[in-house]
């Protein structure tokens, strides 16, 4: 008899049945064995502890609470202060934890929630999910190498995703149970905990990746094209639609209906944040008009004709702000309704009417395929009624308005980035605007100042006119690549061993959001700095939009000026949120491809692959949103680094090592069980910095590894010195920490160094071999195979 | 409105029933005084409304300061560089929480921090981080706002630098 | 061919595999056509928003913020005093339905997730879980109302839950992303989302139960034995096995060793919480030690030579508090771990061992099958050497510690219930120990007093020592009637008229937690107070064990006194939290068997006809956790109002009406679509009582329905004034809001109600007919079919 | 070490930035003069410290007052039934945010509220209510406890019940 496999099935002569495979008692699933099945497939909460320690011995949680009280059940409030109790016996660091795990819920569930979303709408919008087939063409044979390794699945289709999402969607409510007041009274499990949920975020992320690829056919792979990026490129010529938000598929159908019905001169389609980026796969005609940090000021500054938002990072205060500048609003998603009616079964011109007519503000239409002639004949009709007024204050009331700002202050203590605004009004109305106009790109954007004005003074506006003023809106424009999804197994293969050999130093991941503290700047000195000096940049989200905000004195972007090959100097859109999941691929494909590691279910021994062995090191500089939780502490489970910026201490948690506590820095040798010392590498697992001169040398050294073969650790630190003397001014204090032996001293450097290792810190050195004789606390030994895991060790020593 | 004596610097920045006590420049001059390890602790704000000369004089004085993000560029470039170590003050919290921590000269952890020139809401976390888990240091802040996770602190004076100055030099009078 | 239905099956020749059948194409699934299916079979959370929004219309929701600021992202944070906006653009009013949607997220998780987790242990101990049939004997064919009710399943066997189980987690995980920054910005649908997290919680609990029942045979139905209840029926002669929480496998595995090895003799098992109550339905032999509220006295007094902890409700500090009284701890379910090791492959001896020997303080079993043998061992070898000490403080100890006391005040302004122990010591230094021993029962157990004091006074032990000096602990013995599940079909075919007609004048359901601001006695009082005037009294959880404390001068519990019988007078223990989804479960019936409505996927016509007609209401008097939020609003959801103590208004919002606003209590009338005035009935959805006194008359006031005949309304009506004169002195102000005729007032009183009709009121009499002329604003039609469905009314009219 | 000018009754209630003002008894007592349309909220807790002796005392300088919880057996048990009404609090307060709501005698919302004998958290969630959403109430706390969500209140005085009467006598003399 034929073997079964898992999967969904037709029935012979029952046309309306599928049949789905769905368990075999008492062994795993007979799946043509493509791997054998690793220790913990779709590991529960409890499975992958033993590893999450070994984290969380070199890296213990420090918690800096924003808030010393607890009221999250009647018993409270309870003062936690000093570390003490509440009512349930919960003491302020176990607090820490269990609000870092509700964090790293809500992130998770933003993607898992997300991707199931998009998958029931998939199914509506392409039919039988297990018709559209996972295949990224033939340069990517490990298609999915966070399901294969967390659950031991090999996806053939759209549908094998399904059992992926079930396991994510039962583990959050495992974990989410766990958050009920008198659970877990140890933050070390609290962390755990996070570590699961983080892993399942970096899941979820994968899958709705994989089928928004698969299902509207994204392309895959470099060279892809350069699009246009900023508030800038923004066509008010037409009628502009504005999608904002996270779920494609509404901004798709819009896509469709306007190329359809051959309105591409008529219609401007502007992205912010992920819709931007996802729905510009879709289609190039997308322009990706800002990532969150401009959003307040895309809508105010009105130049949209019709706002379509779906879920995710999308100001809560939308409809009020849009009403501001009469633009209305349509709501594609459940997660976020506004109290509007939904409109679904009505008939568009009826609802496009109520809209012009300023009936209603907006509407709810939850069929992603009702989106797009709504939109499109909302935004046609709403133009040449919006048009007659111009959104940008007049000279006249910006001079008003600047004139009867009193310097109160009341508006720098509410905001965020403690802005001094007075300053900028103050110099404004002796006709100065060059201070109000530089805070345009430090501002969020968040409005906090403008409703706490005892003047009214409307805020956002003046910064909006003092940049328009100086031509910094006009001119925001730049090229972004198109995102490019995953990366492809020939270029792991290729890049494998330079990464091993040091060629290529490092591979650094800006994702996320915009929260900066001191604008887009910082974030594209950061993708700057490391393209220049080899390493693989590889963006995602906010970061990757803003990187496009800032040309050199050629006057082009990153993008430009730098491939976006998985290689050295490649300066990549990778894609949206869910897509920095490809990231996390990267570094399995490398144990996979590069290593021959098996995978499959086995996510332990992949993780202490990395975080031994591939330098990678992660930045958010602007981490904002509980998904930024979710994903940093994925990438903590797997070994991965994160630099955060100094919003991030407001997360309230960080794992950091400790250099100055040797023992913390032991690994086992695979090869006979030695237990060495290998010093703090990575120093941190996740840390925030203070300003871009700190963060960029720090994520240099975040990036050495204790495999790193001299040649490697040579050519990093090199980058780490160099970096040091560059923005902190002088090499740093634990540079010896990292030295083996004069074969990791960068070549042109060796006798400085030498010099250096023998005055400042006494080691002694043969002058004539130009060796180190004495000093180095780490030994390098070529065949030292690092891990953290007794049971990969092959020959226990007696 | 608000019956707090004083408001932080951001404006929500409440974090419970224990709140740092506004606090006269000659007391917070004393305290600095009798403290056996202090250390001072200057942030990325630093060169501004005069600051880091006044940091120069209380390091003159004896107290090892620390500048954390990119204050030690700051320092370099007034060429003072005799008893300053940058340090990530990320890294430095969690290394004074620990009370067997070394310090930074091996002399062991210090007994009382005192934060000049921080960046205000990244300092607030983490003088929270000493305020709940390290009851082994003193928190002192001389910074121009009012920072709540301090055991005694300046109240908001960042809109009157002339007047924040002198009340610098009260404290370095004491020292 | 065959009909195929959905479940799970055999295919032949193949043996380790099954398959189910999981989705029909192009039509819903053809199950044997026990009812056609309604409107909204596993509805998503906007399915049912338009019934949302007409509860919400007529009980917006009220907040009472706990905090001013949120700080749920780094850009925060952010000051919403006076309903300002944060940096997302989220309103006050926009977040405290969003920290409700929280709440609801983690109680109905941690109903849900302990139900999976109970699924896993289940098919682990029984094995196949589609051999275990859902059948609760011939007294009961509607097996899982709720079930039916939400999903359209009607379940077979134990494995037919699964897919009700992914379907909640799938809308857990939907609404857990609604929760992220910069989603929601209505409040209304923020609530409109708590109501489908409350009752996917409901829908959670009827699988944790049905399930638990199934497969560890639990007895149903009434006429249920006594059991032991309280501290006092501790048996310390024995070695004493504490249970605590909410999961029962593990417990259930401890029955069955000690009975399997002959050992009743030797040991003792109590428990507190709701694995109390679920471990007694699975055997008799276990004691209820006690509810929430005596956890910590109960561990402190040094009762338990061995606790076993599961998960939900238990002390996150339980094992430095079991160290104090050198009491061992297992932690048997994975979201509780405490950072202990895990066991389960070790020897069972040596566990004992480690534990025995003070080695470590505790340890975890994952695997349920494995805690019988080590808790039963352990608790024997403890025995011993715990019963060389006496864990009441020593008559000098006690008197030292009261005299040390400065009444300084710090316990009492830590104390949820601002207790005043200051002048409790003050007293007992002088040998008075009455206002000590009195607190015992006011004190809910927290132990936040005796970490604030600062003479280091025990004070949890000063507490314990009063209150056993007057014999409090070993005085508190009771009897409960073990739980019995559901209500029977024929009961409710019984109770329907008289429920209708008023004889029975409603179901009372004091549910849920310990955290009451005035003690047991109160919880005591409201289920007396209705027994004895003929209502049905539902308990579960804390409140149905704290119940049991109080006696009648004849020394009788009410379970003694009182059948638990789903009929008039029956005071009936349901069971423990996840069993009170059988007092939904039962208000369904009555639709579905008195009022032959289908139910299949039918929730809103079912809640319309419940708000309307089923005289329910439930009281959570020490409402505590986040399940109480989650399960009080699946209540409001379908239609049953509820009551909270003071303590609940810390949950931040409730559900009132504004008897005020006669627009507000308009229904139509389904037979011609006319809009009916019908005054404020149910007045209020979820309302917060300041004192027992307030709460007896409120509850009576929120069994009025719409469809009261005469006869019902009179009863109801005797209940409501008698009870506000008996504890509030007075006839209430808005009595005559409920007069709809004179038919509707209680005969006994008919002359003095109108006369007071005339002489305060002002309404028309006919004196001689004893008739009303004029005065009611509501008119009462004996045919008058009251719905607040449009599309429910028969035949419009013109 | 708090720099909270009053500590909260429940230690750990602290709302947020905009926290009660702790009020001379003489400026309270102005300020209900004052008022157009206050209502005294008498709670459980009235019979304790001889707050309903006071309670009456302002109910008959006119003052409507509310009886909540079991308060109005109190008031009964006293003999004074004048214009002192049941409600409950939770109703009460939902109507007040209303400013369209009638009052208890059909003449409209009230301008200000004044809690007495009230059961502390419960009063000041409901107090919370009204500060966060009810601009057009006026919040004061004439109760033991500090009411950090009252505009204006008493600072804590539950453990000098003397003090604590005269200083009612002080509010009711300027009524
Ligand atoms: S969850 Fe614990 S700490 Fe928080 S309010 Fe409840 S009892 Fe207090
Ligand atoms: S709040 Fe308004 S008036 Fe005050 S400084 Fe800011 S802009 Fe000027
Ligand atoms: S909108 Fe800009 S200036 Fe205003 S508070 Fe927000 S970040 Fe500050
Ligand atoms: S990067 Fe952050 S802010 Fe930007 S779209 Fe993604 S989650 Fe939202
Ligand atoms: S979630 Fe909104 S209100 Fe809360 S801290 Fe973030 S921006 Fe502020
Ligand atoms: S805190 Fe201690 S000393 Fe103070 S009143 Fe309470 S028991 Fe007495
Ligand atoms: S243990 Fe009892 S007396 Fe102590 S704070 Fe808790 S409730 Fe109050
Ligand atoms: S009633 Fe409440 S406290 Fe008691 S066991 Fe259930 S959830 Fe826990």
């Amino acid at each position: 008899m034929e073997k079964i496999k898992a999967g969904i099935f037709d029935i012979e002569g029952l046309e309306n049945v599928k049949i789905e495979i769905k368990e075999m008692m008492g062994e795993k699933m007979p799946e043509k064995e493509w791997a054998p099945m690793g220790p913990t497939p779709m590991p529960k909460m409890a499975d992958l502890r033993e590893w999450d320690r070994l984290l969380l011995k070199r890296y213990p949680p420090f918690y800096a609470p924003q808030c010393d009280v607890c009221a999250l059940c009647t018993m409270g409030k309870c003062d936690l202060t000093g570390n003490k109790k509440g009512a349930c016996g919960i003491r302020m660091d176990a607090m820490q934890g269990r609000i870092v795990l509700l964090a790293c819920l809500v992130g998770c569930s933003a993607h898992a929630g997300h991707g199931r979303h998009m998958m029931h709408d998939i199914k509506h919008i392409k039919g039988d999910l297990d018709k559209i087939p996972i295949d990224f063409g033939p340069e990517i044979n490990v298609e999915a190498p966070l399901t294969r390794l967390i659950t031991g699945i090999k996806p053939k289709t759209v549908a094998d995703f399904e059992p992926v999402l079930s396991y994510i969607e039962e583990n959050i409510v495992q974990l989410a149970d766990a958050l009920h007041t008198g659970q877990e009274g140890s933050a070390l499990d609290f962390e755990s905990k996070a570590y699961q949920m983080g892993m399942l975020d970096s899941l979820g992320k994968e899958v709705a990746d994989m089928i928004q690829m698969a299902a509207f056919k994204f392309p895959v792979g470099p060279d892809r094209p350069l699009l246009d990026m900023g508030m800038g490129t923004i066509d008010t010529e037409k009628a502009v639609i504005l999608v904002i938000g996270h779920n494609a598929p509404p901004a798709t159908n819009i896509c469709d209906y306007v190329s359809d019905n051959g309105l591409e001169d008529e219609i401007d389609i502007a992205g912010i944040c992920c819709t931007a980026i996802d729905s510009s796969r879709y289609s190039v005609k997308v322009k990706i008009a800002a990532a969150l940090g401009r959003q307040l000021r895309v809508v105010r500054a009105g130049l949209a004709d019709c706002i379509v938002v779906d879920e995710q990072c999308i100001r809560a205060d939308i409809i009020e702000q849009a009403q501001k500048v009469g633009t209305p609003v349509i709501c594609a998603n459940d997660k976020k309704m506004h109290n509007l009616e939904i409109r679904d079964g009505d008939d568009p011109d009826e609802i496009v009417k109520d809209l012009v007519s300023g009936d209603v503000p907006g509407v709810v239409l939850l069929d992603p395929l009702n989106v797009g002639e709504v939109a499109v004949k909302l935004a046609q009709q709403m133009k040449p009624i919006r048009g007659k007024k111009s959104w940008i204050l007049s000279d006249e009331d910006f001079k008003k308005y600047a004139e009867s700002c009193t310097q109160c202050g009341n508006c720098t203590v509410a905001c965020p980035n403690g802005i001094r605004i007075g300053d900028g009004h103050e110099l404004a109305a002796e006709g100065d605007l060059s201070l109000m106009a530089s805070h345009f790109d430090i501002c969020i954007g968040c409005g906090k100042c403008e409703q706490v004005c005892p003047q009214n003074i409307p805020i956002v506006d003046t910064v909006i006119k003092a940049a328009y003023m100086k031509g910094l809106i006009q001119n925001e424009k730049g090229k972004i690549r198109q995102a490019r999804g995953p990366i492809f197994d020939t270029e792991i293969r290729n890049v494998g061993a330079p990464l091993v050999l040091g060629t290529i130093p490092g591979i650094i991941a800006p994702v996320g959001c915009g929260n900066y503290p001191n604008g887009t700047h910082d974030v594209y000195l950061i993708a700057k700095e490391f393209a220049e000096r080899g390493y693989i940049v590889c963006l995602t989200g906010c970061m990757a939009m803003d990187t496009a905000l800032w040309k050199d004195e050629d006057g082009k972007t990153l993008y430009e000026t730098h491939p976006d090959t998985f290689d050295r100097g490649g300066v990549i859109n990778i894609g949206s949120c869910v897509s920095n999941a490809h990231i996390h691929d990267a570094t399995i494909k490398v144990a996979n491809i590069f290593a021959q590691r098996n995978i499959r279910g086995n996510y332990e021994e992949i993780a202490d692959y990395v975080i031994n062995r591939v330098g990678a090191c992660g930045v958010s500089w602007g981490a904002m949103s509980q998904k930024a939780a979710s994903i940093a502490t994925g990438f903590q489970r797997l070994g991965v680094p994160v630099v955060v910026g100094p919003h991030g201490v407001k997360y309230r948690r960080a794992f950091m090592g400790r250099k100055d506590k040797k023992e913390d820095w032991y690994v086992y040798d695979a090869r006979n069980g030695e237990k060495v010392y290998v010093g703090p590498v990575p120093e941190h697992s996740i840390i925030a910095a203070e300003t871009i001169e700190e963060c960029l040398p720090l994520m240099a050294k975040l990036c050495f590894r204790a495999a790193d073969t001299p040649a490697g650790r040579s050519i990093k630190l090199t980058h780490y010195m160099d970096l040091n003397k560059k923005y902190l001014g002088a090499y740093p204090d634990d540079w010896t920490m990292f030295v083996r032996g004069e074969t990791d001293l960068p070549m042109a450097k060796k006798g400085e160094f030498l010099q250096m290792l023998e005055s400042d810190y006494g080691w002694k050195i043969d002058w004539k071999a130009k060796k180190i004789l004495e000093g180095p606390t780490v030994k390098y030994d070529p065949s030292f195979d690092p891990t953290n895991l007794a049971r990969l060790i092959r020959h226990k020593k007696e | 409105m608000a019956e707090l004596k004083m408001a932080p610097f951001d404006a929500a920045n409440i974090p419970g029933p224990k709140m740092g006590r506004v606090t006269a420049p000659v007391v917070l001059g004393k305290m600095i005084k009798r403290a056996k390890r202090p250390l001072l602790i200057c942030g990325s704000e630093i060169s501004e409304d005069g600051m880091i000369d006044k940091a120069i004089e209380i390091g003159k004085k004896g107290i090892p300061i620390v500048a954390t993000g990119n204050a030690i560029n700051r320092f370099m470039e007034k060429g003072y560089t005799d008893n300053v170590k940058y340090f990530s003050l990320h890294e430095l919290t969690n290394c004074m929480r620990d009370p067997e921590w070394k310090g930074l000269d091996g002399n062991g952890n210090y007994d009382t921090a005192i934060y000049l020139g921080t960046l205000y809401y990244y300092a607030s976390g983490l003088m929270s981080a000493l305020k709940n888990f390290a009851p082994h240091v003193t928190v002192l802040s001389i910074d121009r706002y009012y920072h709540p996770n301090a055991v005694m602190t300046f109240g908001d004076i960042w809109r009157k630098p002339e007047e924040y100055q002198s009340m610098l030099d009260e404290v370095i009078a004491q020292i």
